[in-house]
């Protein structure tokens, strides 16, 4: 079934427009790389479709439902998770109140994302605005999957992350996948990416210039769009 | 050898019970790469607060070309030349790009306590400002408010401002991060050469930047320095590899 | 100058304290916790205390005022949210002081074309007049005392409802980042509204009590207001804790300062001056206590997050 | 002849309610006689100085007003009055009686015909003799306060057990109820206008301290009593009116005020309602562009005051008779009633310094 | 030329025009107003310097303007009793001398609240600032030598070499060219480098740090600024008055020249005379209406806010142009 399918996105900030027609779509259980270079609307395609920039054209559908107009709560108690660019945790919450705000029943619970990330245990009663800047991306993950979503959306979610806890993310986040999660993912640091990912969709200059699977994403077409 | 440019002895700073820095000793030299690396947490920024002044360690000595700069606040270690980037990216929003790094050549060329002659028209801040982003890759983004910049482009800013700042070092805090995968090799390139005019301490996660880079790298690991050395004695060091590096590399 | 009468004047203080902070507490939520300026907590005050007077009057019952008061307060703190807050959370914080500002004047001057331009009438019920007697001889109005009880109560479930609850953490959760707690499934929206009406209600009910001891006229809310922010900023904003201290802190100064400064210059003035004098200085003591405590801790005494 | 009379007052705000009567007062006086030739213009000054002499300049430039009248406070009389009369437009006022417009600031287009500032405190200290040796006595510390307080003591030779100032306002008292507990006091006096008054009065009746409150009309007029409630009952009041005076022309009045607004009055609408009258007398001489003959007919005084005789000192302010009065019940209403007299034909103590 | 020069100019020349038009009309009231208008612009430009640019909410401006106010009036009172002041220096009767005067001491007191306030900031700062200012209005409300409550009145409108400054037209030239002037110099400020200092001390006051430049001694510089100017409107204000009194010292005061300069736009050049405009001409022909003018003021202002993002001029001239 098809989890999320956008079609002809178009988003404006102000006056100036970011999306120009954005094609895309996930699958139940499928993990989709989102890429491009750097200002070429990965962000705000997912601002999109958790309406914090809503579009201005085009369409957006989850789990079958027009989600084009709804707000950005709605969307999220659907099953969209959202791991921001940035991180944004609140900082004057404390690391578990991070996680327990917005958490709703699943199978992720507190002590699950403790698992994950024993250092945000360590931490759990520390201000989110004094934490190390690794250690928020890892609150900003937690955060996310404790509301238990049907559709993770990552933004560069291991930015600022040692490698050491980058493997196990992208171990989690194969392990999550394996167990039918899907997934929605902008990274980029390819060769790590890569190997998690179902399809690839491409972004140039706001609109869907390439999609296939990983296989074949040839040197060539990675010169061209992602400039290496 | 050179004098080093930063010396940093025995620096220690706690948050209630934890030690974030504990016992740090670490030198930056001329012409050099110097990488600290270590896991989420370490107290990698919270030693370049130390250094560049926004945080007052416990114990300890900074020394910054051959002045001690404890007494001094971070205006004035800016002014020494000290180039700091931030982590998340730190910038005046509603100014346009150019405009944030005309406030750096600004600072470097002395008094901001001239109220009358319009910035705008002042070539002497312009034309500085406009070379940095240049050195960038973001002069056809000169214009655009930093607030409407991508997250790429923010981080390209912050080590534009850095550099009109005309710095004796540079202190880069991850400035890789959010860089795509072009952006970043761009930037590798432009640090390899960035090198020969002032040192620059780097903190980074992203190991291809580090390994091709550094002259030195030093783990940081709870607030200690577990080891010093070039990128081949860290990358086969096992402590390192267990602490930090994990199986892949 | 009697120790008795000393420590009389130390329970005012401390009462006058407990009261201040239940006329700060719809404020502490709505400022303190969301992050709201609100300059027209005051007249969510008034609007309590009129409601109280109105029911109260009509009914003969005190009781059914306060209710009226809770009512009619968190009815009008609804409203505002809905009609205007809500469309201006995504702008400058200056645009909320306009805005509330404006609020002052439609209410003040509403409330006055409804109710006319006389005081009303509302005085304490039967069960809570007459006065305790303490340990000492002086004697304690059982009104009083229950304002120090509700206050506390206040204080308590405030604490309880903002630290420890769910509720509590995405309210602070949105007052950092209001988009990201929904885009995380709150909806902050209809959970922003309902604090409002809470927070309006407490101004409301501080209103109507307060109101009895009081005189309840336009206008009734504008040194609450001020006083309010005092507090809250003292106290460091976010912290119900804060808000208690500074309160109490605010209610000893300025009820010692009253006290003890005419007879501190009596000692080398004519009493006349002295009082004189004195009273000039005590009416400035909350200000000057307020600018050294923010010089030596400028995010006041309780600063909820570093 | 036609008169225009500018009338700034406060209409909006917690001190609407003195403005309101004042108004009201001024407005029946001109209604009841008929004349058609007075026209009033009326502002609404908020209680703010700086917009009463913005609506003062208005009315002076624009609407070109021959006469003004109507500011209830003192600062806001100090703000406009120097600067309108120097215009030579008459004022006349209906409340505020400032002492520096008494003595050296008087001037021949001020006429006060209400009272100077400190009587009705005047006419308190000299009443309190009669049962008082030990008074504890407060007011806000603000020069109207001041000026209460002094008055009180001119007259007053008993001892003081408290002189007390308390901040502009206050509104809870229990420090000072303390102190007026302890200080052995057989009287206390306070001067708390408007809501001020309303907490205070509350408040002591609840403490039970029940020592006797004595204080002038302005904390226990018409426009508070009902705020107050039975609190109230029992407080002796000074004022150069009360409702029940007897004569005619305050019988007029008290019934044409219920009969038109519903209410009492209260001592300001009776000020005001004299203010019209005298100037409804003098234009009736006059013609107001004859400024010279209009200022002499009005310093006659030839109305029917409300309190009965009344007239002009050298200083444009009344000689006037001063009452204690009680507050009581009247059915269900709280009013005041005379119950003796504290001074008959005072004058007040600036006259000498006035050089006109 | 960009659509706010023009609507700036506009607004500045309209001002200009106004009271020749009401002479001309003769209703002279006008010029009154206008030049009621030009003070309060000119103690809401004072303002915009540190609240617009430097984003120093003070709460407590009213103290300037106040000192201002009272310069004008203790001076023009000890000038006319002939009575030495304090160290026997003379009164004087002088606007110029009374402006330096108000200025200057205005400068010296803002220097020392600021020491002290600039540690504070946002809604702290708003906080203390508002302490001082209540601490000066209760001390000007209790202290009997200059009238304390009853304020304090100027017999004669102090004295402008070359003019009658009574004839209301000429007080208003004087007023509105101290306008023109303050304008000139918020501009001049904004776009200078001070200005571009300031500006980004209020936008991110970490990135100003570590660039070298002490946001304090930016803002201390400004808010001392800014209060000198928010002073002399505070001594032409006594003089349009004719009256001082401690109200000038009330947080009312303060409150309404933030007001000002949200309702016509914060940061903008013509954003305080924008709402200076249009408050005082509301007030003014609302109160003639209806004694209930206060309420249709308090819904007309809020309008404004809902509707009009950025004030008047956001209204008129379109959202601020990025620096
Ligand atoms: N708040 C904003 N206002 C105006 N323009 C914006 C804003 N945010 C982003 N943009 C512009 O929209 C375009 C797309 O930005 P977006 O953040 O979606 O890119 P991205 O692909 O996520 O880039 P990056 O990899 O750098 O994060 C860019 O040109 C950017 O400058
Ligand atoms: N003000 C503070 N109070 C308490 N703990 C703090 C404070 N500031 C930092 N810490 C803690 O100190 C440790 C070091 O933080 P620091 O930001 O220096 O880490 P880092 O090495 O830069 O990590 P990263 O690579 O994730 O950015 C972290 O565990 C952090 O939570
Ligand atoms: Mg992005
Ligand atoms: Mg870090």
């Amino acid at each position: 079934m098809r989890l999320l399918d956008i079609q002809g996105l178009e988003t404006f900030y102000g006056k100036s427009q970011a999306l120009f027609g954005v094609d895309l779509s996930v699958e139940e259980g499928e993990a989709v790389a989102l890429m491009g270079r750097n200002g070429m609307g990965k962000t705000t395609t997912i601002r999109s479709v958790c309406h914090l920039t809503p579009a201005q054209s085009g369409s957006i559908a989850f789990a079958g439902r027009d989600i084009t107009r709804m707000k950005p709560h709605r969307i999220a108690r659907l099953g969209v998770g959202l791991v921001p660019e940035g991180r944004r945790c609140f900082p004057n919450l404390t690391v578990e109140e991070n996680i327990l705000a917005a958490a709703r029943p699943g199978k992720w619970t507190l002590d699950g994302v403790n698992a994950l990330f024993p250092r945000l245990a360590e931490r759990r009663d520390q201000y989110a605005s004094t934490l190390s800047g690794g250690e928020q991306q890892m609150l900003a993950i937690g955060r996310a999957l404790a509301t238990n979503p049907r559709l993770l959306i990552l933004d560069e979610a291991t930015e600022g992350l040692a490698p050491v806890i980058r493997q196990d993310i992208w171990r989690a986040i194969r392990a999550i996948r394996a167990e039918g999660q899907s997934i929605l993912i902008v990274d980029k640091t390819l060769s790590e990416l890569l190997p998690v990912a179902d399809r690839c969709v491409i972004l140039e200059k706001g609109r869907t210039a390439w999609t296939g699977a990983p296989s074949a994403l040839t040197e060539d077409i990675q010169e061209r769009f992602l400039g290496v | 050898m050179a004098e080093p440019i930063l010396e940093i002895r025995n620096l220690k700073k706690s948050f209630g019970a934890l030690k974030a820095t504990d016992g740090v000793s670490l030198d930056l030299r001329p012409g050099e790469i110097h990488a600290l690396i270590g896991p989420n947490g370490a107290g990698k920024s919270t030693l370049i607060h130390q250094i560049a002044g926004s945080l007052k360690p416990d114990s300890g000595e900074i020394r910054f070309a051959g002045r001690d700069v404890k007494p001094l606040d971070v205006a004035a270690r800016a002014r020494l030349g000290m180039g700091r980037t931030f982590q998340v990216s730190s910038l005046a929003p509603e100014f346009s790009a150019l405009r944030n790094v005309m406030l750096a050549v600004q600072a470097r060329e002395g008094s901001s306590f001239r109220f009358f002659r319009p910035v705008m028209r002042d070539a002497s801040l312009t034309e500085p400002a406009r070379a940095a982003l240049a050195r960038v890759g973001l002069s056809d983004r000169a214009d655009v408010p930093a607030a409407e910049l991508s997250h790429g482009e923010r981080r390209q800013l912050e080590i534009a401002i850095a550099l009109a700042l005309g710095a004796r070092a540079f202190l880069l805090d991850e400035p890789m991060a959010g860089m795509g995968p072009e952006g970043s090799q761009a930037l590798t390139g432009f640090l390899d050469g960035l090198r020969r005019e002032a040192p620059i301490l780097l903190i980074e996660h992203d190991m291809d930047a580090v390994f091709a880079l550094a002259d030195r790298i030093s783990v940081l690991v709870y607030g200690r320095i577990i080891a010093t050395g070039t990128v081949d004695e860290i990358r086969n060091h096992p402590d390192v590899r267990e602490a930090y590096l994990g199986e892949g590399a | 100058m009697s120790l008795a009468l000393l420590i009389e004047q130390i329970l005012n203080g401390l009462q006058f304290g407990v009261m201040l902070f239940l006329m700060a507490a719809g404020l502490t939520l709505i400022f303190g916790v969301m992050g709201l300026i609100n300059l027209a907590h005051g007249s969510l005050f008034m609007i309590g205390a009129f409601a109280c007077a109105t029911v109260a009057a009509a009914t003969g019952s005190f009781w059914l005022g306060l209710v009226a008061s809770l009512a009619a307060a968190a009815a009008a703190g609804a409203l505002v949210e809905i009609l205007v807050i809500r469309r201006l959370y995504e702008r400058d914080h200056l645009d909320q002081v306009l805005a509330t500002f404006a609020l002052i004047l439609i209410f003040s001057e509403g409330t006055r074309w409804v109710f006319g331009s006389f005081p009303l009438y509302l005085d304490i019920p039967q069960l809570l007049s007459g006065a305790v007697h303490l340990p000492g001889g002086a004697q304690y109005p059982v009104y009083r005392l229950a304002v120090i009880g509700v206050g506390i109560a206040v204080a308590i479930g405030l604490y309880l409802l903002i630290g420890k609850t769910r509720l509590g953490m995405r309210i602070r959760a949105g007052e950092s980042d209001r988009e990201m707690i929904g885009a995380l499934g709150i909806d902050i929206g209809t959970l922003y509204t309902l604090v409002f009406a809470l927070g309006a209600a407490l101004a409301g009910l501080a209103g109507a009590m307060v109101g009895a001891l009081q005189s309840v006229q336009v206008g009734m809310g504008e040194p609450v207001l001020i006083l309010a922010f005092v507090v809250i900023v003292i106290g460091g904003i976010g912290s119900i804790k804060g808000a208690l201290i500074g309160s109490v802190l605010v209610g000893l100064t300025e009820t010692l300062g009253r006290f003890l400064l005419p007879h501190l210059f009596g000692l080398f003035m004519p009493p006349s001056d002295a009082a004189t004098v004195g009273a000039a200085l005590a009416s400035m003591l909350i200000y000057i206590v307020m600018a050294l405590i923010l010089a030596f801790r400028p995010r006041g005494l309780f600063a909820a997050s570093a | 002849e036609p008169v225009k009379i500018g009338m700034i007052t406060t209409l909006s705000g917690g001190g609407a309610g003195l403005g309101i009567d004042a108004r009201d007062g001024f407005m029946l006086a001109i209604k009841q006689s008929g004349n058609s030739e007075i026209e009033v213009v009326t502002e609404d000054d908020a209680q703010k100085p700086e917009l009463a002499v913005q609506i003062a300049d208005k009315m002076v430039q624009s609407d070109k007003v021959d006469l003004m009248t109507g500011i209830i406070w003192s600062n806001l009389a100090m703000a406009v009055v120097p600067a309108v009369t120097a215009q030579d437009i008459i004022y006349l006022s209906v409340n505020a009686g400032p002492s520096a417009l008494a003595g050296a600031g008087c001037g021949p287009n001020y006429f006060n015909v209400a009272y100077q500032n400190d009587n009705f405190h005047e006419a308190m200290g000299e009443a309190a003799n009669k049962d008082y040796k030990k008074t504890f006595i407060m007011a806000p510390n603000y020069p109207a306060g001041k000026d209460s307080l002094t008055g009180f003591k001119r007259y007053y030779k008993g001892e003081l057990a408290g002189e007390v100032y308390t901040k502009l306002g206050q509104t809870d008292y229990a420090a000072e109820i303390a102190q007026i507990r302890a200080s052995g006091a057989d009287s206390v006096f306070i001067f708390l206008p408007g809501g001020m008054g309303i907490a205070f009065t509350k408040q002591y009746a609840q403490s039970g301290v029940g020592l006797p409150l004595l204080g002038p009309a302005f904390s226990f007029s018409q426009d508070v009593l009902p705020a107050i409630g039975d609190a109230a009952l029992g407080v002796k009041n000074t004022a150069s009116w009360a409702p029940d005076l007897d004569n005619a022309a305050n019988k007029a009045f008290v019934d044409g005020f219920k009969a038109e607004y519903g209410r009492l009055p209260s001592v300001y609408a009776a000020q005001a309602y004299d203010t019209a009258n005298l100037i409804l007398s003098a234009a009736a001489k006059a013609s107001v562009k004859d400024k010279d003959a209009f200022r002499a007919a009005l310093k006659e005084a030839q109305f029917d005051s409300v309190r009965g005789k009344f007239s002009f000192n050298t200083n444009n302010h009344p000689i006037q008779d001063f009452y204690v009065r009680e507050v009581v019940k009247d059915g269900d209403t709280l009013t005041n009633k005379i119950v003796g007299t504290a001074f008959t034909d005072h004058k007040d103590a600036y006259a000498a310094e006035c050089k006109m | 030329m960009s659509r706010e020069t023009i609507v700036t100019a506009l607004l500045v020349l309209g001002l200009l025009a106004a009271p020749f038009a009401a002479q001309a009309m003769g209703e002279p009231f006008y010029i009154t107003l206008a030049t009621r208008i030009a003070i309060l612009a000119l103690a809401a430009t004072g303002l915009n310097i540190a609240l617009g640019l430097g984003g120093l909410v003070s709460f407590g401006h009213a103290a300037f303007f106040g000192i201002g106010g009272y310069a004008a009036g203790i001076l023009a009172t000890h000038a006319f009793n002939g009575e030495p002041l304090l160290l026997g220096l003379p009164g004087t009767n002088q606007m110029i001398v009374i402006w330096i005067a108000g200025a200057v001491i205005a400068g010296i007191v803002a220097m020392l609240i600021g020491l002290i306030s600039l540690r504070t900031s946002g809604v702290y700062f708003i906080m203390i600032t508002l302490a001082f200012a209540q601490m000066i209005y209760y001390f000007a409300i209790s202290w009997p030598a200059y009238g304390g409550e009853d304020g304090l009145s100027i017999y004669v409108r102090n004295a402008f070499p070359g003019a009658n400054t009574l004839v209301p037209m000429s007080f208003f030239l004087i007023s509105f060219a101290l306008l023109a002037a303050g304008l000139v110099l918020f501009a001049l400020i904004r776009d200078s480098r001070f200005g571009a200092a300031l500006q980004a001390g209020r936008q991110n006051e970490t990135r100003l740090a570590a660039v070298g430049i002490v946001p304090f001694r930016i803002r201390l510089a400004a808010f001392v600024v800014s209060a000198m100017m928010t002073a002399v409107a505070g001594a032409l204000f006594a003089d349009l008055n004719r009256f001082v009194s401690p109200s000038m010292f009330s947080w009312h005061m303060s409150g309404e020249l933030i007001v000002l300069i949200i309702l016509g736009g914060v940061g903008r050049l013509a954003g305080p005379l924008a709402g200076a405009i249009v408050y005082v001409l509301f007030e003014f022909a609302l109160g003639g209406i209806t004694e209930h003018w206060q309420l249709f003021l308090g819904l007309i202002l809020l309008g404004v806010v809902l509707f009009a993002r950025g004030g008047v001029m956001g209204m008129l001239a379109g959202r601020a142009r990025h620096g």
